[in-house]
């Protein structure tokens, strides 16, 4: 796996941790029919954490954080996110979502629209701001993540990184408090991993709540403040990454850690 | 499973029949189900009023009386006295009938124009697509009646054939083609096995049966010898035996003659008769879906990618070869599920029947009794049920097919 | 019935008459549009007895298929296209024949040429029928009844038919009658097509009203009586304005054409309805005349279709 | 073994091909005469193409326009070839208008066609200012009115009626699209209602455009009305099913797919049976439908399962993470459809619809079967019936055929078009 | 452009080259319409030879390929293959076919037919082999590309490398003497290339004679015995690979070897 060194370094310093919670997950399980695929879940996220998760292929990383913002339903235990719990309550799950904002591997951008109409769509039609102030904040975020100039084009004309920066735009557009990433540099080249993921620094510097699926683990070290390394459907290791990567304690964790390093 | 997930379960709040995943499909599925009931009781409804204030009932019945008409295109045995519901059946057989010829002919038209249309030669391929533009962009009842009407005003009446000096003859003295229909020498046997015609015919095809059987034993066969040697026996002149003297043996055994139509009285009597309506329908039918077959096999053969006979050419094979063993096996597997969406569209367009007077069901069951039971309702839903039948049918083979030649991917 | 289909009618300011597809002399539009013909006349006539204008009529073409439904389900009000008189249509369909307005039977129609001179020699004949009346039905049992065997070519509409025959497609053209005069008057050349003398069938054509309204069907059956009986007295559209001025010496007269009597309230329309149903094209017989009368290209004769007094079969019920 | 290396000093020049490898001759025999059988073919060919061309070119050059019968005609031409094309001339109205539509008014359906350019062309053509579609939206009662003439206020109520349920719906889509939804038919048949009253008492005696029956349509235009209303009825109906197959809503998926299946699996031909036969049984006593209103209701079913198939593909070909996305930004279902998920799916399914509307169109002459007077319907009653035409059948039905292959031709070359540049779009 | 380094090294000194000649082209010119596409092509292949053909993108190199095994007709000239020249007459076509193999970039395997099946379509029905032995051989020649368990497989269930490895072995099934290669793994992901470079190696180790069109230079250094360089459809330079990317005479060469090393 590669490791891309970013010219633009974090400065942990400035990344605070608050002690509210964000996300709290209790014993939560999930099967996808009989395929127990998520296994008593237990994560606490507090307010401005930045979190990596890692782990092998299929060990339910993608579904973990897809539950959080109700794309998947879990069966057992539960999740609440900002104090509001996930159950089958649209309202809820409405909230949720409009706190929550999600960033996909592949970008997932609405092709038909400009890079402008992606951005200012949910916002005009879920939380029901007026045109010109979508608009606005639209360009805001769309400066922030360095494509102010894009806004009139459509997502096809744009290079993977450059989509991958409007979907964060996209995101941030709805105004969450949380962030979840799902392996959002992984359908880029090298080059293109770069942009992306210096954008994500920036956010971390902002003190945005993040959950990222990554394999970037230069990102991992620099940004995260927890690394959690699941398998199998399980959290089997969490810890700050410096402990993480230079002492890792299970067995699977470092045969994970020797393989992608 | 217990749920642990919902605290709140056991206080239900009305707006969560709206706002809650669990309840919501439930509700919309109770209005949709609701608006269901209440379209069908309001159609129902009216129906059962208009039916009462019309002094009406459905009923099935009609069917066992006698129908009182003749038809003059029947497959099995059929009278005036017969009920309507023997009717139906020579119509539905008759539907069956020109259906299965017509696909067996449209498949021929359309796979000759089609592959013809990809011929590199520019002449015949412009030919081929002014064809298929032309038939495909016309419509099909336009077509029908052109052929039917171009039929019965072009071709001599039977009554052009009498006289001294008539306006027309018959084709070597053996063919009739009159704007009735084309009548053609029958086969009858002198020294029948059986007293049935009908299991004569049997006999026939059970030697044909065993013909068919012995060559595909000596194709195994062949293949056999080819896998131990590698080279295949050449064996086509068995095969042609086989298939011919058995069956001349018998034939000549029971004596095979041939009935000539001749003109007697009204009609050419004699032989058999390929009604003109028949043929029209026929013709229309397989000239039309002919030209949508085409742009199907084009369409098949063409999606086998030109990579694929390159490389066959690279290993030596030579174009027929790689034709039978390289393109077609992966262009039928294109081809064959919209081709059988076409047979059923013949199928489908057999019921313009009506319009040339050929006596399909929808012209027995849909015409004339409909006609002359004013059962209207009975008589449409019988025929839509028979046209339903035929198409899940058909349906369910092309799924088994489609799933039989699914290519395994990664 | 809640609503009488009297009041629909007035409501509506229209006559919803079924006639058929086209037929020349029964029913059948001219070049401009118009509906002309015999049984397009009763029509007239009841929207000029209901209304009080004959030319308050939607004329709906039906087919042999689609009449009773049309009927049966509101969509016209009467029918007055060439149907016959059945029972099992009169007491299963549910439908009320209310007299009729031209007798006729099943005939044959040939090219002269084919030297036929009788149906009985029609052995083997290729047949063009029109189909969704009844003539199938007569047809197949003339040929079994007489032992003979024929071709049977069923085809929907008129026009069709005789281009198949025409054609040569089919020896015989079998259909009413009437019918066949009225297609054999629009040939290129009608002398060389012959009608056959036999007639096989008893074919009572008449207008049809919906079972369950009586009085609608009253008002139909006595608008039909009134054309005939108006023949019978002598009363004729030029002379109706006058005998319908004033009471005159036949009280028959009279009480037809309102002058004496209530009989126009019995039926639930005014006292001039019969004066204006024969005004609209005339009585009977000049409605024959006009259509399909020995002056016209189709030229049936009067035949059974005569009033009783000269030896026809039309009789009119005393109006009184 | 020698050595190897070698270095052009000087660069080749392009040099013209050998003489039989270019022009006219290498043209002829790689695409006409490559080999025996292909000479053969062609030979084939060019007899196939003198034969029609030898029948065709006299009949139509000798061909007579001016007569006023088959007979007359005959006697012009003497025995000579020629085609007895007076019977188009004499019969044009008839053939285009149908026999009852009246001749004065002729002006109104070709001014409803030629807007209809108008209407088609910003849905046709995705280029054009999207601000077109206002005409289109109220071309419909527009094309009404001018067709069937009669009070204005019909075609206006029902314009009204629609408009104030959009902006209804547009108002409190946002809050609730249910509500929303019944609000807006809440509105619409409460203006229809008042409406009616409206323009009954309004309604003067002669109305600015005479009113037609719509039993007095008929002939080509006919086929175009019927073929124009229905394609665009079952757009939204086939939405509505392709959307209802998708559902995880057990009860609506079957109910969609067992209609789609049973419209599908029967000929359109027995749906007319239906309509002209059957259909007037499930309408109230006292309401009448006519036989075109019947007609349009059948064809419009039918096209719509077709339509509706044509759709799901399209939906299906949307990658899933469009959907995703849509959630987790918070839309919900009918925002989803209706901004992310439709404008996609329905620009792929553009040429496939394009196709069921041509086999439609094609279809619209069955209705000649249930006496209906469209073109078929016209040439195969009344005028091959009377006298003057009877025997015309060449020149009749190639007419028909004629206009029915301009349409189509025309639309499938434009859905190959479409196609085409579908392919090569920015995705 | 990436240079993979191949785990097993070639070892030239056992890839003899014999003074026998395996093909030889005189002249050859080739015209597309009216476009020049190969122009006064001479070259001499010797048997056991291994040639890599390089140049830029339209230069003719697919093309002149195509020719030897008359997947295209050349129009002036003369090719010999093994003795026979290349004319229209169909005999002479087929005997060349069947000494010559060809590998193409998009492998082109049937994908109706198992691997086996693939393998042994043409041994069968071009050399009339006994069924039997074609499976043998075919097998045999399965397990020097290393995937005889996957014999009964589709191809649509293989890898790209698999599939490129199934090609070549179903070239080989065919006992050809010379070996034609098109790019052979311009589509494949840099592992699956190793993997496919590999079975090349050994190939050329087994003293075939082999043209390849290739732009893995590191495989013609290690493997080539001549590198042709060409350029607008002429041969603009020859020579031992050292020689060549060491010391390229012509200037397009330099420019072109400077573009993609
Ligand atoms: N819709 C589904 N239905 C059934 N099983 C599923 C579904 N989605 C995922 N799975 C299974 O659940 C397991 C976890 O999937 P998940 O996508 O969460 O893994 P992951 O850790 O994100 O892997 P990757 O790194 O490959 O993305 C996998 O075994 C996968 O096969
Ligand atoms: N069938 C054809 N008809 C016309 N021109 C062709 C055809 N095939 C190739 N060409 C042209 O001939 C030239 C040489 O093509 P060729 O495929 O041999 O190039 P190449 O060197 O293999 O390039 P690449 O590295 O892109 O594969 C190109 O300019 C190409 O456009
Ligand atoms: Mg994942
Ligand atoms: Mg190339």
């Amino acid at each position: 796996m590669s490791s891309i060194t970013l010219d633009h370094h974090a400065d942990r310093s400035k990344m605070a941790v608050s002690d509210e919670v964000a996300i709290e997950i209790r014993n939560m399980n999930k099967w996808y029919g009989s395929f127990h695929v998520l296994r008593d879940i237990d994560l606490t996220v507090y307010q401005g954490e930045r979190i990596v998760i890692a782990g092998p292929s299929g060990s339910g990383k993608s579904t973990l954080i897809r539950c959080i913002n109700r794309l998947e339903e879990h069966q057992e235990g539960q999740i609440i996110v900002d104090g509001t719990e996930l159950t089958s309550d649209l309202k809820n799950v409405d909230k949720v979502r409009s706190e929550v904002g999600m960033v996909f591997q592949h970008f997932n951008l609405f092709p038909h629209l400009t890079i402008l109409e992606n951005c200012t769509l949910a916002p005009i039609w879920v939380r029901k701001e007026p045109k010109k102030e979508a608009e606005e904040r639209a360009m805001h975020f769309l400066e922030k993540v360095k494509i102010p100039e894009q806004a009139h084009k459509y997502p096809g004309m744009l290079s993977g990184g450059q989509q991958q920066r409007v979907a964060i735009a996209r995101s941030l557009c709805m105004m969450p408090r949380i962030m979840l990433f799902d392996e959002p540099t992984s359908a880029l080249d090298p080059e293109m991993i770069k942009e992306v993921l210096e954008t994500m620094v920036e956010l971390a510097e902002e003190g945005m709540t993040m959950l990222c699926v990554t394999h970037e683990m230069g990102f991992a070290k620099e940004v995260a403040n927890r690394v959690i390394f699941m398998d199998a459907g399980q959290i089997v290791e969490q810890n700050e990454p410096e402990e993480f990567f230079n002492n890792p304690q299970s067995e699977r964790t470092k045969l994970f850690l020797s393989q992608i390093l | 499973m217990t749920s642990m997930t919902d605290p709140h379960q056991g206080q239900f709040r009305l707006s969560m029949l709206f706002n809650d995943t669990r309840y919501r499909s439930l509700t919309y599925q109770a209005i949709a189900a609701i608006l269901l009931a209440l379209a069908i009781w309001y159609l129902a409804n009216n129906l059962v009023q208009n039916l009462r204030t019309a002094g009406l009932n459905i009923s099935f019945d009609f069917l066992r009386d006698s129908a009182g008409y003749d038809i003059n295109q029947r497959l099995i045995e059929y009278d005036s006295q017969s009920t309507h519901a023997r009717a139906a059946i020579v119509g539905i057989l008759n539907t069956l009938l020109v259906s299965f010829l017509a696909c067996i002919t449209a498949t021929i038209f359309g796979v000759i124009a089609g592959v013809l249309r990809l011929s590199n030669n520019w002449l015949v391929s412009k030919l081929m697509s002014v064809y298929v533009e032309i038939f495909r962009n016309i419509p099909v009842l336009i077509w029908i009646i052109i052929i039917f009407t171009i039929m019965t005003a072009v071709m001599p009446a039977p009554r052009a054939f009498r006289g001294d000096t008539p306006e027309a003859t018959m084709l070597l003295d053996m063919f009739a083609f009159t704007n009735r229909g084309v009548y053609i020498p029958g086969p009858y046997f002198t020294a029948p096995l059986f007293a049935s015609a009908f299991l004569n015919w049997v006999l026939v095809l059970a030697v044909l049966a065993g013909s068919l059987f012995a060559t595909r034993r000596m194709a195994r066969w062949a293949t056999g010898v080819q896998e131990q040697t590698g080279v295949r026996p050449t064996t086509w002149y068995f095969t042609l035996a086989m298939w011919i003297v058995p069956v001349g043996l018998l034939l000549m055994v029971m004596g095979l003659a041939w009935e000539i139509p001749a003109l007697k009285g009204f009609n050419f009597k004699g032989g058999i008769k390929i009604g003109g309506a028949l043929i029209a329908l026929w013709f229309a039918l397989s000239i039309y879906t002919g030209a949508f077959i085409a742009e199907n096999v084009r369409a098949g053969i063409q999606a086998i990618s030109k990579g694929q006979t390159e490389a066959a050419g690279a290993l030596g094979l030579r174009p027929r070869r790689t034709m039978n063993l390289v393109v077609l096996p992966q262009a039928l597997r294109v081809i064959i599920p919209p081709l059988i969406s076409h047979y059923l569209n013949i199928t489908k367009n057999s019921s313009l029947a009506i319009a040339v007077g050929y006596a399909d069901v929808t012209a027995t069951l849909g015409g004339i009794t409909l006609n002359q039971t004013g059962r209207a309702i009975e008589c449409v839903l019988l025929l839509m049920a028979f046209y339903l039948t035929i198409s899940l049918l058909i349906s369910v083979g092309m799924n088994f097919y489609n799933k039989s030649v699914k290519l395994e991917e990664r | 019935q809640d609503v009488s289909t009297l009041d629909q009618v007035k409501e509506r300011g229209k006559l919803n008459c079924g006639v058929t597809t086209g037929l020349v002399g029964f029913a059948a539009p001219d070049a401009n549009g118009q509906w002309k013909g015999f049984d397009v006349g009763v029509c007239r006539a009841v929207a000029a007895a209901v209304l009080g204008d004959a030319n308050a009529v939607e004329f709906v073409p039906t087919t042999g298929k689609t009449r009773f439904t049309a009927l049966a389900s509101g969509e016209i009000d009467m029918l007055a296209r060439n149907t016959t008189w059945t029972f099992s249509r009169d007491v299963d369909l549910k439908f009320e024949f209310v007299g009729i307005n031209y007798y006729d039977g099943q005939g044959f129609m040939v090219s002269k040429d084919l030297g036929a001179s009788s149906a009985k020699e029609l052995d083997g004949a290729t047949v063009c029928i029109q189909t969704g009346t009844t003539t199938e039905l007569n047809l197949a049992d003339f040929f079994r009844a007489n032992d003979m065997s024929y071709e049977p070519v069923p085809i929907e509409t008129n026009a069709e038919a005789q281009q198949q025959y025409l054609a040569g497609a089919c020896d015989v053209y079998t259909t009413d009658a009437s019918g066949l005069a009225a297609t054999r008057a629009t040939f290129e050349d009608p002398s060389a097509h012959i009608l056959l003398p036999e007639i096989i069938s008893k074919e009572p054509l008449g207008p049809l009203v919906r079972h369950g309204d009586n009085n609608w069907g009253d008002i139909v059956r006595w608008t039909l009586n009134a054309l005939i009986a108006a023949e019978e007295l002598g009363v004729t559209s030029a002379n109706i304005g006058e005998l319908g001025a004033s009471a005159g010496a036949n009280p028959e007269v009279n009480r037809l054409l309102g002058t004496e009597g209530t009989l126009g309230e019995m039926l639930g329309l005014d006292a001039e309805w019969a004066k204006r149903a024969i005004m609209a094209g005339g009585n009977y017989g000049e409605l024959f005349a006009k259509n399909i009368g020995e002056e016209t290209p189709i030229a049936l004769a009067r035949g059974l279709n005569a009033q009783w007094t000269e030896g026809g079969l039309l009789y009119a019920p005393p109006f009184r | 073994m020698t050595d190897l290396s070698f270095v052009r000093s000087d660069m080749l020049p392009e040099r013209a091909p050998p003489a039989n490898e270019v022009g006219m001759v290498k043209w002829l025999r790689t695409n006409l005469f490559s080999t025996w059988a292909n000479s053969l073919l062609t030979i084939a060919a060019f007899y196939v193409i003198y034969l029609v061309l030898a029948n065709v070119l006299p009949w139509f050059s000798g061909g007579v326009w001016t007569t006023s019968s088959l007979s007359e005609c005959r006697e012009v031409l003497q025995g000579e070839v020629g085609g007895c094309f007076s019977v188009l001339t004499e019969r044009w109205n008839q053939l285009i208008y149908g026999f009852k539509y009246p001749v004065d008014l002729y002006w109104r359906p070709n001014i409803a066609l030629l807007l209809l350019a108008f209407a088609a062309a910003p849905v046709l053509f995705f280029d054009l200012p999207r601000k077109l579609l206002l005409f289109t939206a109220i071309y419909p009662f527009v094309a009404y009115w001018l067709i069937w003439g009669g009070p204005i206020g019909v075609p206006v109520t029902a314009f009204v009626g629609i408009l104030g349920a959009y902006l209804v719906f547009e108002r409190f889509n946002a809050a609730n699209f249910a509500a929303a939804g019944l609000a807006a038919v809440a509105v619409a048949f409460s203006l229809w209602f008042i409406g009616g009253y409206l323009v009954d008492m309004l309604a003067s005696d002669d109305p600015l455009l005479t009113p037609v029956a719509s039993r007095d349509l008929g002939g080509f235009m006919l086929n175009l009305m019927l073929g124009v209303t229905c394609v665009s009825l079952s757009i939204p109906l086939g939405i509505a099913l392709a959307l209802g197959r998708q559902s995880n809503l057990p009860l609506i998926k079957g109910v969609c797919v067992i209609f789609i299946e049973f419209i599908r699996g029967v000929p359109l031909i027995t749906l007319l049976f239906v309509a002209s036969v059957m259909l007037a049984y499930f309408f109230p006593p006292d309401a009448t439908v006519d036989l075109f209103l019947r007609v349009v209701i059948m064809i419009t079913l039918f096209s719509s399962a077709y339509i509706a198939e044509v759709i799901r593909g399209g939906l299906a070909a949307l990658p899933k993470g469009q959907y995703e996305a849509a959630d987790s930004l918070g839309l919900d279902y009918p925002q989803a459809m209706r901004f992310i998920i439709l404008p996609q799916a329905l620009k792929i399914s553009i040429p496939g619809i394009v196709n069921v509307a041509v086999g439609l169109f094609k279809d619209t002459t069955l209705v000649s079967v249930i006496s209906m007077f469209d073109l078929v319907g016209m040439i195969r009653g009344p005028i091959l019936a009377s006298q003057e035409w009877n025997g015309v059948y060449w020149e009749l039905l190639g007419f028909a055929a004629l206009l029915f292959f301009v349409v189509c031709y025309g639309i499938s070359q434009y859905s190959q078009w479409l196609e085409r540049r579908l392919r090569t779009d920015h995705r």
